[in-house]
C-alpha cells in the first residue's frame, strides 16, 4: 500500500476517463480540447507513480509527455484550424483548474523528493507541463487563424 | 494495490482502442489515437516498463497523429482543389 | 566459417546504405553496378557457406556461446534447406537487378540508388529470415521483407492499380505479421524462450501430463496464420494476384520465385523445430490442416489461373496453385515429401522468374499485359516467345526440368489420390500460359471476346521502361532464358537431386535417407501434365467460342474482390479454420 | 462481395479466433507470475558487462542483430516512403503562402525547441543508463525540429532543414551500425560481438563497451529517418499539387 | 490475486486484437483502416508486456537502485516491445504514403469504391 501510487491511481482513473469521454463525444473543437486536457491530467499521474515506486528515472516519461503532449495538440491545432475557426473551443476554468492540479503534484513530489538536481528537473516538468498546457489552450482558441496554405 | 493501477489503466486501454475503432473520421480517430498513445504510456509505466513507455509517448502522441493528420489534411487540400477547379 | 553466416544479412544491408548514402552523386549506371556487386558478394558468400554446411552450422550473432546450455543471444542456423534458400535468393536478386539494368525510367530525383538499394535490403532481409534460428529474429526479418515488399510493389507511384495491390499487401500482410508476434508472445510466455530449439525443448518438457493444450494450439494457429499469408495459402492467398500482378517486373521475380516459398520453407522450419515434439502439435493434425490447405490453395490457384485475361496476374495464380503443392508435399511430413518440395521450389524459383521476365518484355514492348488485347501482336518477338513456351511446358513439369524432378518426388511422396491433383493442377497453369503463348505469340485462333465483365483486364499499363522500347533488350532475354536453364540444370545436373535430399534429411527431424532421383513413373507423370496442359490450350484457342466458365467458378472469381475489408475477414476465417483443422489432437490429448 | 456476407464472414472467424484466443488466455501462467528463464539470464548478462539498463543491453548487445533488423525497416521505410513520396510527373511544387501565427504560440515553439533538442540528445546520451536510448531520443530530437513549422511555418522549417544531409546521415547511420558490427568480426569474435571496448565502470556515461556506440548510432538514424519521413509528408501535404487541379 | 487479475491483461489483448480487426474489416476509409491496424497492434503490445511482468517487480534498469536490491520484471520482452512499436510506426508511414497515393490515382478513400482489381 502506498499512497503515491493510490493518488495516481485515482488521478489516472478520473483524468483519462474524463479525457476519454471528451475525446470520443461531441464537436471537434470539443474533442481537440480533451486531448489536451489529458496531456495535463495523466503528466502528474505519470510523476506520482515515479515517487511511489520509488523509480526517480522514471520521471522521464512526465518529462517527455510535458513537453510532447502540447506539440501533439499544436499539431491538431494547426491541422485542423478549419473546423475550429468559427468555435471558440476553450475551457478556460477547466484549463487553469488541471494545471493547478499540475502544479500542486509537481510541488508535493518536490517536497517528499528535497532540494537537488532531482528537484530542479521537477520543476522544469513543472513549467513545461503548465506553459505547454496555457499555450496550447491559446492555440486551440484561435492562433492559427490566419494560416491558409502554410 | 499495485495491481489495482494496472487495471485502472488496463481498462483505460481498451476503452479508447474501442474509441479508436468507432472513429469513423480519420481527423477524429487521430484524436483518439495520440488520447490511446498516452494511455498506453502510462499502462507500459505501471508494468514497470518506462522505456517502452518513452518510446509510445514518442510515437503515439506525436509522430502517429501528425503522420494521420498530415495525410488528412493533404486529402482535403486536394478535394478543395478538385472543386474549386470545378 | 560458421561466424560469416551473419554476413549473408550485414552485406546486402551495407550495400544498400552505401547505395542510399551516395544515390545522390552516383551515375546511375554506377548505382546499379554497386547494388550488382553487392547481391552477387552475397549469393558468392551464401553458395561458399551452403557447401561447407555438412555438419549444419550454428552461430550465435554477438559470440554469446551458450554456457551450460544456455544463452541470451541470438541463434543463427547454416544448414542445408537454410542456406539453400538464402543462395536462391541470393542469385535470384541478381538475376532481378540484371533484369532491371538501365531498365527503369525515372529514378527519384536525386536517388539513383534508391531501386537497387531497397532491392538490397530485400535480398538481406530474405537471407536473414532463411537462416534465422531464434523466433523473434524470424519475425524481425519477416517484417523487414514485408516492408521492403511492400514499398517495391507500390513503385510505380503513377499505376492505380499497383499503389491499391500495394496497400492490400501491406495490410493483410502486417495483420498477419501481428498474429504471428502475438503467438511468439503465447510460446514466450510459457516457455520463457525464444531460440526455437529452445521453445520446442520446453514445450515438450511443460507438457509432462498429456499432450498440447489450448495455449499451445493458439500459438501454433497465431504463427503459422503469419507464416501462411506469406505463403498465399487459402483462405490467406487473396492479397497474392493483387500484389504480384502490379508490381515492377523484378519485384515479381522476387516475389513468386522465392518469398512466398519462404513462407512454406518457415512452416516446415517452425513446426520442424518448434511444434514436432511431444509438446507440440501432433503430427496426424499438422497433416490433415497442411494437406486440406494445401489441396484448396492448389485447386483454388489453378481454377483462378486458367480464367485470367492479365498475364502477371495469371502467373500470380500459377504461383498460388503451386504453392499449394508445395504445402500438400511438406504437409505428409516425410524425407521424400521435403525433398520434393524443395526440389520443386528450386525449379519453380527458375521457370516463374522466367516466365515473368518475359510478361515484363511484353508490358515494355506492347504497354499491355493482357492477353485479348495483345491478341497475334507479339509475333516478332521470337526469342520471348519460345522462352514462354518454354516456361509453360516447365510448368507443367516436363521433364527433364527441375520442376518435373521435384513434382515427380512430391508425387512420389504424397502417393494415392493426392496425385491426381499434381498432375491436373500443374497441367492446369501450364495451359493457361500456353494458351497465352498460342495467342499473343503466334495469333492462333480468333481472338476471345470479351464477355464477362468481373475481371481485371491488363491493357493500358505503363511499360516500366520510359516509353515502349523498340525491341526488347537483350538483357531482359538473357535473364529469362538464363533462369530456364537453371530450372534445367535443377532436373539434369546428375546427383543435384541427390544432394538437395542428403541435405534437406539431414537438417530435418529423424535423420532417415530418401534418394531423389527421376523414376519411370515420375517421368510418364511428367509427360502427361505437358500432354494434357498442350491439349487443353490446343483445345481452347482453336475453338470458335472460349467455353463458357461453368456456372460454379463464378462465385469463386467474385470473391476475388479486392476490397481490403473481405480479405481481414477472410484472414480472420482462415485462422478460425486452421484452429479447427489442428483441434482433435488437442482435444485427444 | 456485399457489406453483410461480409460481416457474417467477419463473425464467424471472429467468433472463432475469440475462443480460441479466451482459451488461450485460460491456460496461460498467471499474471505476474515469477518464472522467467531468459529475462533473469539478460539481467545477469547486463551486469556482467557493465550496463546499467539492462533493456539497452539486450537491445545493443545481447539482441543487438534484431536491433539491426529493426534499424534496417526503419531506413527501409524511410526509402521507400521518399520513393513512393515522390513527385509524380503530372505533378508540381506550389510555395505555400507564410502563416500568421499568434505571437505566443510562436515564443513558446522557438523556446521549447532547444529544450526538446536537448532533451533528445540526453535521452539519447543516457540510453545504457536510464530508460531511453537512440530510439526514443531519436524520435524526440526529430520532433522538435518540427516545431518550427508548428511555430511558425513550413519555409522557415525548411531553411534549417538541409533534407540531404538528413537522407545521407540516416544511411550513413546505418553503415556505421554494420560496421561496428563487422569490426567484432574481423576482432576475431563474432558479428556484433560487443568485444572491441572495456566495459568501463558500472553506471557511467563511458560503460558497456560498444553499447553505447550503437545506441549512438541507432539515435541518429531515427532522428534523421523522422526528419525525412515526416519532411515527405509534410511537402505532399503543402508543396506538391497536382497539374489538373490547376 | 483473483482469477479475474490473472488473466484479464490477456483477455485485454485479444479483445483489442479483435476489435482492431474488426474496425479493418468494416472500414469505409483507407486512413481509418490503417489506424485500426495500429489498434491491433497495441493488442501485441499489451501481450508482451503483460508476458513479462512479474508482481512487486521494477524495471531493470539500475542506474537508481542497487542491482539485486528489489525484483524484476523481465527485460527481453521489453526490447521485443521496443523494436515492436518502431515496425508499427514504420509500417503506419508506409502504409499512409501508399493511401494518399491511392487517393491521387482513384480520388477516393473509401475501398468499396476501388474498383480496378478483380476476379
Amino acid at each position: 500500500m502506498n499512497g503515491w501510487v493510490l493518488a495516481a491511481t485515482v488521478e489516472l482513473a478520473g483524468g483519462g476517463a474524463a479525457a476519454l469521454w471528451g475525446v470520443t463525444t461531441g464537436p471537434t473543437a470539443r474533442r481537440v480540447v480533451a486531448q489536451n486536457l489529458t496531456t495535463a491530467a495523466l503528466c502528474p499521474a505519470l510523476l506520482l507513480l515515479a515517487q511511489g515506486y520509488g523509480r526517480p528515472s522514471y520521471v522521464d516519461l512526465a518529462l517527455l509527455l510535458a513537453l510532447l503532449g502540447p506539440v501533439g495538440t499544436l499539431v491538431f491545432a494547426r491541422l485542423l484550424h478549419e473546423d475550429l475557426e468559427g468555435q471558440r473551443p476553450s475551457a478556460w476554468g477547466l484549463t487553469y483548474a488541471v494545471a493547478a492540479m499540475g502544479a500542486v503534484v509537481v510541488a508535493a513530489v518536490c517536497a517528499a523528493t528535497g532540494p537537488g538536481r532531482a528537484m530542479v528537473k521537477l520543476l522544469v516538468i513543472g513549467a513545461l507541463l503548465v506553459g505547454g498546457n496555457l499555450i496550447a489552450s491559446r492555440a486551440l482558441s484561435g492562433a492559427f487563424r490566419g494560416v491558409r496554405g502554410g | 494495490m499495485d495491481e489495482a493501477v494496472i487495471l485502472v489503466a488496463l481498462l483505460l486501454v481498451a476503452g479508447a482502442a474501442t474509441a479508436a475503432v468507432a472513429q469513423r473520421d480519420p481527423a477524429r480517430q487521430a484524436l483518439v489515437l495520440s488520447v490511446l498513445g498516452v494511455l498506453l504510456a502510462v499502462l507500459f509505466t505501471v508494468l514497470q516498463a518506462p522505456d517502452v513507455g518513452l518510446s509510445q509517448l514518442a510515437v503515439g502522441a506525436v509522430l502517429t497523429p501528425l503522420l494521420v493528420m498530415l495525410s488528412v489534411r493533404k486529402i482535403r487540400r486536394r478535394g478543395r482543389d478538385r472543386d474549386g477547379a470545378r | 566459417m560458421r561466424h560469416l553466416l551473419p554476413l549473408l544479412v550485414a552485406v546486402p544491408l551495407l550495400g544498400a546504405a552505401l547505395l542510399a548514402a551516395a544515390g545522390r552523386r552516383l551515375p546511375r549506371a554506377a548505382a546499379e553496378l554497386t547494388g550488382i556487386a553487392a547481391a552477387a558478394v552475397t549469393a558468392a558468400l551464401s553458395l561458399v557457406l551452403l557447401l561447407g554446411s555438412s555438419p549444419p552450422m550454428v552461430e550465435w550473432v554477438g559470440g554469446w556461446e551458450p554456457v551450460g546450455g544456455e544463452s541470451v543471444g541470438i541463434e543463427v542456423i547454416g544448414d542445408g534447406p537454410s542456406l539453400g534458400m538464402a543462395a536462391l535468393v541470393s542469385l535470384l536478386a541478381l538475376s532481378a537487378l540484371a533484369y532491371s539494368w538501365r531498365y527503369f525510367d525515372e529514378p527519384p530525383r536525386g536517388h539513383a540508388g534508391s531501386f537497387p538499394a531497397l532491392m538490397l535490403v530485400f535480398q538481406g532481409a530474405m537471407c536473414g529470415f532463411a537462416i534465422a534460428g531464434d523466433l523473434f529474429n524470424a519475425f524481425v526479418f519477416f517484417e523487414l521483407m514485408s516492408v521492403v515488399a511492400y514499398a517495391l510493389t507500390g513503385y510505380r507511384i503513377d499505376e492505380a492499380k499497383a499503389v491499391q495491390g500495394a496497400l492490400t499487401f501491406g495490410v493483410v500482410n502486417s495483420l498477419g505479421a501481428y498474429g504471428m508476434l502475438a503467438g511468439i508472445a503465447l510460446l514466450y510466455a510459457r516457455t520463457g524462450e525464444l531460440s526455437m530449439t529452445k521453445i520446442g525443448r520446453g514445450l515438450d518438457g511443460a507438457t509432462g501430463h498429456g499432450g498440447p493444450d489450448a495455449l499451445v494450439l493458439a500459438a501454433f494457429v497465431l504463427v503459422f496464420t503469419g507464416l501462411l499469408v506469406k505463403a498465399a495459402t487459402v483462405p490467406f492467398h487473396f492479397w497474392l494476384p493483387d500484389a504480384h500482378a502490379v508490381a515492377p517486373t523484378p519485384v515479381c521475380m522476387l516475389l513468386s520465385g522465392v518469398m512466398v516459398e519462404l513462407g512454406v520453407y518457415g512452416v516446415w522450419r517452425v513446426y520442424g523445430t518448434v511444434f514436432a515434439g511431444p509438446g507440440g502439435i501432433p503430427a496426424a493434425d499438422l497433416t490433415r490442416a497442411l494437406l486440406t490447405l494445401g489441396v484448396l490453395t492448389a485447386v483454388t490457384g489453378a481454377v483462378m489461373c486458367w480464367y485470367q485475361r492479365h498475364i502477371k496476374r495469371l502467373l500470380a495464380f500459377s504461383t498460388i496453385a503451386h504453392t499449394g503443392l508445395f504445402l500438400v508435399a511438406v504437409g505428409v511430413l516425410t524425407p521424400e515429401g521435403d525433398d520434393g518440395a524443395a526440389l520443386y521450389i528450386l525449379g519453380h524459383a527458375g521457370v516463374k522468374a522466367a516466365l515473368f521476365a518475359c510478361a515484363g518484355a511484353l508490358l515494355d514492348r506492347f504497354g499491355s499485359v493482357d492477353e485479348h488485347a495483345l491478341h497475334g501482336r507479339a509475333g516478332r518477338l521470337r526469342a520471348t516467345a519460345v522462352l514462354f513456351a518454354v516456361g509453360g511446358l516447365a510448368l507443367a513439369g516436363l521433364p527433364p526440368f527441375g520442376t518435373g524432378l521435384g513434382k515427380a518426388v512430391s508425387e512420389e511422396a504424397v502417393g494415392g489420390p493426392l496425385t491426381v491433383v499434381y498432375v491436373a493442377v500443374s497441367a492446369l497453369t501450364a495451359a493457361a500460359v500456353l494458351r497465352v503463348t498460342a495467342r499473343v505469340f503466334f495469333g492462333l485462333g480468333p481472338p476471345p471476346e470479351d464477355t464477362d465483365a468481373y475481371e481485371t483486364s491488363g491493357s493500358e499499363e505503363e511499360p516500366e521502361t520510359s516509353g515502349l522500347v523498340g525491341r526488347v533488350p537483350d538483357t531482359m532475354t538473357t535473364v529469362a532464358a538464363v533462369l530456364l536453364a537453371a530450372a534445367l540444370a535443377v532436373g539434369t545436373v546428375p546427383g543435384f537431386g541427390d544432394l538437395v535430399a542428403r541435405s534437406v534429411d539431414e537438417a530435418g527431424s529423424g535423420g532417415a535417407r530418401a534418394s531423389a532421383a527421376w523414376t519411370a513413373h515420375g517421368v510418364l507423370l511428367g509427360l502427361l501434365s505437358a500432354v494434357l496442359a498442350v491439349a487443353l490450350a490446343a483445345v481452347t484457342v482453336t475453338r470458335p467460342r472460349r467455353p463458357a466458365a461453368p456456372a460454379w467458378t463464378t462465385p469463386l472469381r467474385r470473391l476475388q474482390s479486392g476490397h481490403v475489408g473481405d480479405y481481414v475477414a477472410w484472414l480472420l476465417v482462415g485462422a478460425s479454420l486452421l484452429a479447427a483443422l489442428a483441434l482433435p489432437g488437442v482435444l485427444g490429448g | 462481395m456485399s457489406r453483410r456476407l461480409r460481416l457474417w464472414l467477419l463473425a464467424l472467424g471472429g467468433a472463432g479466433l475469440a475462443a480460441l484466443l479466451a482459451a488461450a488466455c485460460l491456460d496461460l501462467p498467471g499474471f505476474g507470475g515469477r518464472a522467467h528463464p531468459y529475462g533473469t539470464r539478460a539481467v545477469h548478462a547486463s551486469l556482467t558487462r557493465h550496463t546499467a539498463n539492462t533493456i539497452a543491453s539486450v537491445n545493443f548487445d545481447q539482441r543487438a542483430y534484431d536491433t539491426l533488423g529493426e534499424t534496417s525497416i526503419l531506413f527501409a521505410a524511410v526509402l521507400g516512403c521518399v520513393v513512393l513520396l515522390r513527385q509524380a510527373r503530372d505533378e508540381h511544387r506550389a510555395r505555400p503562402e507564410p502563416a500568421r501565427v499568434a505571437l505566443p504560440v510562436r515564443r513558446y515553439a522557438l523556446l521549447v525547441m532547444p529544450v526538446a533538442l536537448v532533451c533528445g540528445l540526453y535521452v539519447i546520451a543516457h540510453g545504457q543508463l536510464s530508460p531511453g536510448g537512440g530510439f526514443q531520443g531519436g524520435v524526440v530530437t526529430a520532433t522538435a525540429l518540427h516545431l518550427l513549422y508548428l511555430g511558425a511555418d513550413y519555409h522557415a522549417l525548411e531553411r534549417i532543414r538541409p533534407l540531404g544531409v538528413f537522407e545521407t546521415t540516416d544511411a550513413l547511420a546505418v553503415c556505421a551500425y554494420l560496421v561496428l558490427g563487422l569490426a567484432a568480426l574481423l576482432a576475431g569474435t563474432a558479428f556484433l560481438a560487443n568485444t572491441l571496448l572495456p566495459y568501463g565502470t558500472f553506471n557511467t556515461l563511458s560503460s558497456g563497451g560498444t553499447v553505447p556506440l550503437l545506441n549512438a548510432a541507432v539515435g541518429m538514424e531515427v532522428a534523421s529517418a523522422v526528419v525525412v519521413l515526416l519532411a515527405n509528408f509534410l511537402d505532399q501535404a503543402v508543396e506538391i499539387e497536382e497539374e489538373s487541379a490547376g | 490475486m483473483s482469477t479475474v487479475t490473472q488473466v484479464l491483461p490477456y483477455l485485454v489483448a485479444a479483445y483489442v486484437f479483435l476489435t482492431g480487426a474488426y474496425g479493418l474489416a468494416t472500414s469505409r476509409n483507407l486512413i481509418h483502416a490503417v489506424g485500426c491496424l495500429s489498434v491491433c497492434q497495441v493488442s501485441t503490445y499489451i501481450l508482451l508486456l503483460a508476458v513479462g511482468y512479474r508482481s512487486g517487480g521494477t524495471a531493470p534498469v539500475f542506474s537508481d537502485i542497487k542491482p539485486g536490491s528489489r525484483p524484476v520484471v523481465d527485460p527481453v520482452v521489453q526490447a521485443l516491445t521496443l523494436t515492436d512499436i518502431v515496425v508499427g510506426a514504420t509500417v503506419t508511414a508506409l502504409l499512409l504514403a501508399l493511401v494518399l497515393q491511392i487517393v491521387k490515382r482513384h480520388g477516393t478513400v473509401d475501398p468499396d469504391e476501388l474498383r480496378e482489381l478483380r476476379g
